[in-house]
């Protein structure tokens, strides 16, 4: 029942360069597969291609079933949008059912409806809704096919901040059980919810692993970059023989904001405090450090004020290398 | 807020009103409402607004029905899709004699249907009409269908939906007033076309049903030059107004 | 990927380009080259042809200078709007030859202005073709302001930049596309236009450059119909080639 | 030189209902004024509407000087937009520059963009920079005028998030000498800009303060919800003396996730762990309690399996009460 993802494609817009969409990647019954990657990376058009929306190169299977010759209806698929798509002339319930005309499937519109707390919206059409009502209704559009796999569009990144981690927690539920490729820029939701991450730029898959891989080792200084770990260039450091154990070619070493030990006894690095940002369980701190490009960012529940000297220490094991 | 900016705009502006809206008020002004109730009762007027109304109608239909799918894929994409735009636009500027003679040319004697007779046939006459009128069909067509969202069949469609099921349930009906619109476009062009008509079919014979029988009428807007030029500005300006009527109707259910 | 149902719309939409595409096809196959060029040396070509695109362009003009202002109002909106667009739109539907009556009542005898002589004259003609051309004018002009966003006019301002300045700097120049489309429409619906020119100035004295001196002719498009009555099929299809050419470039202007 | 607003402005689109806005707030020099609140709650209609953009009743003063009655080019202010709206036919240099050529500014625009890390944009134009690029050259040009009051409208909205950071700390820069409104969803973002925060929902100010007066002691139980705290109705509480000092009207106690002790030893209240979301400094727990209608939200770096029974202490002084 796995899903076994290997296409390319190649998109081209008027008066832009042709754009490369390539990924290879599988994603094992109830598992949900995370495509992270910033704006611009092609992951939207990369999940629009699995649903069978753009012609591309290479196949999708699903359980051994050869579907890339197939029209999106053919695939058995089902599709959350950014912007809802919602069909603004059928009322929620009318949306809801819109699938189960087509397809086989048992789902109750309404317990649907229900379980995502919007029942009350059954006979509202589309335009009256709120961004958080218009993408659980969505979500219940998609869910009442009872598709092979889920492929959701950054459905969190059109509402606002409550509504966003409401309807994310709703989703941690959702997909707990269901086989589904999630495309977000955002790596809390990512972490959220993947069970592996595929992450992309520029058109290409440049890390695949387990939330912990990429996190924590990230493959490269802009994949971790991306997923905010630390990117201190091997140079800049006094001692690195006891940081760095074994990859002779690397040439940077990430490390998460989290691990970084403030006021370490034992310094690997020092800097002066830049910027002090309130978050909403502790404060981010950001270091400037001579040689290194980007400040550091820790953590810090009682954070030094900004000008101050302080020492930075990396515990070993929490420290990655890599090349650029 | 828009200051003397805004007022020098404005002014401007309100010339081009002026010179649409004035000749219509002084026109409306200076009818004889006698002359018009006579040409209202007249048997001869209400066969040719018959038949000004009717004949538009079959070319408005005739675009729709081909109209339609033409727009449904200029508005998704194909190859070779600027030489077909070009073809659907040029009606709306060959002259309208010119367009007349086209027809002529294409489809009367030693045309591509020799046994179709257009000149000075009702058939000639809805074609010469549909000539002229189906680009604004297609273009009004084409415009809605653009205004609905790929999204909104790309989920049709990976909900299980055929592309025939997609376009009936989803794009169909979203794009159904802009089709509509299409139609009746074409009908109010057809309706006011002069040109093409005088030169395919000048006057044309037709089954009249108040009459039960075939008569013979002129499309109206040649009916009404052919008064003017027979009768004089007063007359035609009788018949203008009863036709102008009938066209303001039309126009209405547009808006 | 458009199965079945692309076959049948790619279908029915061809019906529609042979409708169009077939005459055209025809009417250029059949033409006598030789006959064509004959008329291509005829100086009374020559003047026909000449006027047929110089009273166009003045109509154009006048289209343009009075349009853009009201497209740019209407694109932003004032009280009693639906009623001005009513009246923009109105001279899409009117019949060819009313508009022809409505200009003789307006502004011939006994109407708006005594001063004016209007049947028979140039003026009269630019006028009978402004009304009918200046709908595309505002029209494309207008789409062309909506098209530029809120935000940018907001944002001029806000910086610092006057009403005026802001259309300036932003809105027009960012209009301006859409704003020559419009003059070209409105020149090259002008250029089609017949009814309402036959009915005001079948024929008018105008100055022409290449002789130096005033001479008498008609709009291209009643030629072209002349052509029709007295010398039959052929020899007005030689004409109507050879006005279709102007049209032709004219059209490939707004593309 | 201190703006004040008092305005009120209503708002008719086609086919909907009449939307009011209200508000009355001053900003002193140098001051941040964040207005936060959801999505349709009137907050961008309310900076136009400031900006000069929309009619309105009340006044705009700055300095003591009316600027209601003149228009958007007579009140020296300047306006980032969300969605950059900078001038596609322009390059990057002249649209900087724009403002200049009608208000007298000595600001070099080399300079602010160079400041902003965008020096070598100069000669592009707008279609071709990315997201982040693109906001903050809207930012130089609104520097460029040297405005009174910068206004801005969600700049970070359409940017993803290692953009958005990177930004933002930019950001708390450039607003740390500029008198300047700031309109927002996201919380973490007022708390990191915002000298006072206006609170915004349907049109109305809902609450306002400094960010520690909106975060710590939110007015109503929908600040609080909005601003990320806990609400718990105080019926749910069997010990209610001790956290209730004074307000005797109050019925919903309100407390900051990052207050709550996870695993007391003298418990407010007991509950089950329904959800460990890690996010990038710790991980948010939320607990489900009897009694309470939304699950209660707690950090912890070692996180209890969703689940586990755990008790839930709420520091006194952490806690503040509002009436719904």
């Amino acid at each position: 029942m796995t899903l076994a993802v290997d296409i390319e494609a190649t998109f081209t817009a008027d008066g832009a360069d042709a754009f490369h969409v390539a990924a290879d990647f599988e994603v094992d019954p109830g598992e949900t597969v995370v495509i992270l990657g910033p704006s611009g990376s092609g992951k939207t058009l990369l999940l629009e291609t699995v649903a069978g929306f753009h012609d591309h190169e290479g196949t999708v299977e699903h359980d051994g079933l050869v579907l890339s010759d197939r029209p999106p209806e053919g695939r058995d698929f089902a599709f959350v949008f950014q912007d809802y798509a919602l069909f603004p002339h059928m009322t929620v319930t009318e949306n809801v059912e819109f699938g189960q005309r087509y397809r086989e499937a048992d789902a109750n519109p309404e317990a649907l409806l229900a379980d995502l707390g919007v029942a009350d919206l059954t006979d509202r059409y589309p335009p009256t809704l709120s961004g958080g009502e218009a993408q659980r209704v969505a979500l219940a559009r998609a869910l009442a096919v009872e598709p092979t796999v889920l492929l959701l569009d950054e459905p969190l990144s059109s509402l606002d901040v409550p509504t966003r981690q409401s309807l994310r927690a709703d989703l941690q539920d959702v997909l707990a059980g269901v086989t589904s490729i999630y495309v977000t820029h955002d790596r809390t939701t990512a972490r959220a919810l993947a069970d592996r991450i595929v992450v992309m730029n520029d058109g290409q898959v440049v890390q695949t692993g387990t939330p912990e891989d990429v996190f924590e080792r990230p493959a490269s200084p802009l994949v971790a970059r991306f997923t905010g770990s630390n990117v201190v260039p091997i140079s800049a450091l006094s001692d690195r023989a006891s940081l760095l154990d074994g990859d002779r070619d690397a040439t940077h070493l990430t490390v998460r904001p989290e691990a970084v030990e403030l006021g370490a006894h034992d310094p690997d690095l020092t800097g002066t405090v830049e910027r002090v940002t309130r978050e909403d369980a502790t404060s981010r701190v950001t270091v400037a450090v001579e040689g290194v490009p980007e400040p550091i960012t820790v953590f810090s529940v009682d954070p030094p004020a900004p000008g101050t000297t302080v020492s930075l220490g990396f515990p070993p094991e929490r420290v990655a290398t890599c090349r650029a | 807020r828009r200051g003397l900016f805004g007022v020098a705009m404005a002014a401007l502006g309100s010339v081009l009103l002026v010179a649409l809206g004035l000749p219509l008020l002084l026109f409306a002004a200076r009818q004889s409402p006698s002359l018009i109730a006579e040409k209202a009762t007249d048997p001869g007027v209400h066969r040719v607004l018959y038949l000004g109304v009717y004949a538009p109608l079959l070319a408005a239909v005739a675009s729709l029905a081909f109209g339609v799918p033409l727009a449904y894929h200029l508005s998704r994409g194909f190859a070779g899709q600027p030489l077909v735009e070009s073809l659907v636009d040029l009606p709306l500027v060959v002259p309208h004699s010119v367009a007349g003679i086209i027809i002529l040319f294409g489809f009367g004697q030693g045309g591509a249907f020799p046994g179709l007779s257009v000149l000075g046939t009702l058939p000639g006459m809805v074609l010469a009409l549909t000539f002229v009128s189906a680009p604004y069909a297609v273009n009004a067509a084409r415009e809605a269908f653009e205004s609905v969202e790929d999204r909104l069949e790309y989920a049709a469609r990976v909900h299980g939906a055929s592309p025939w099921q997609a376009f009936r349930r989803v794009t169909g009906p979203l794009a159904m007033r802009g089709m509509v619109t299409g139609g009746v476009l074409a009908w109010a062009r057809a309706v006011s076309e002069f040109g093409a008509v005088a030169v395919v079919a000048y006057s044309v014979e037709f089954f009249y049903p108040p009459a039960g029988e075939r008569v013979v009428a002129q499309h109206a807007p040649v009916f009404v030059y052919n008064t003017y030029l027979q009768g004089g500005l007063d007359e035609s300006g009788a018949v203008a107004a009863l036709l102008l009527g009938v066209s303001a109707a039309i126009f209405l259910l547009v808006r």
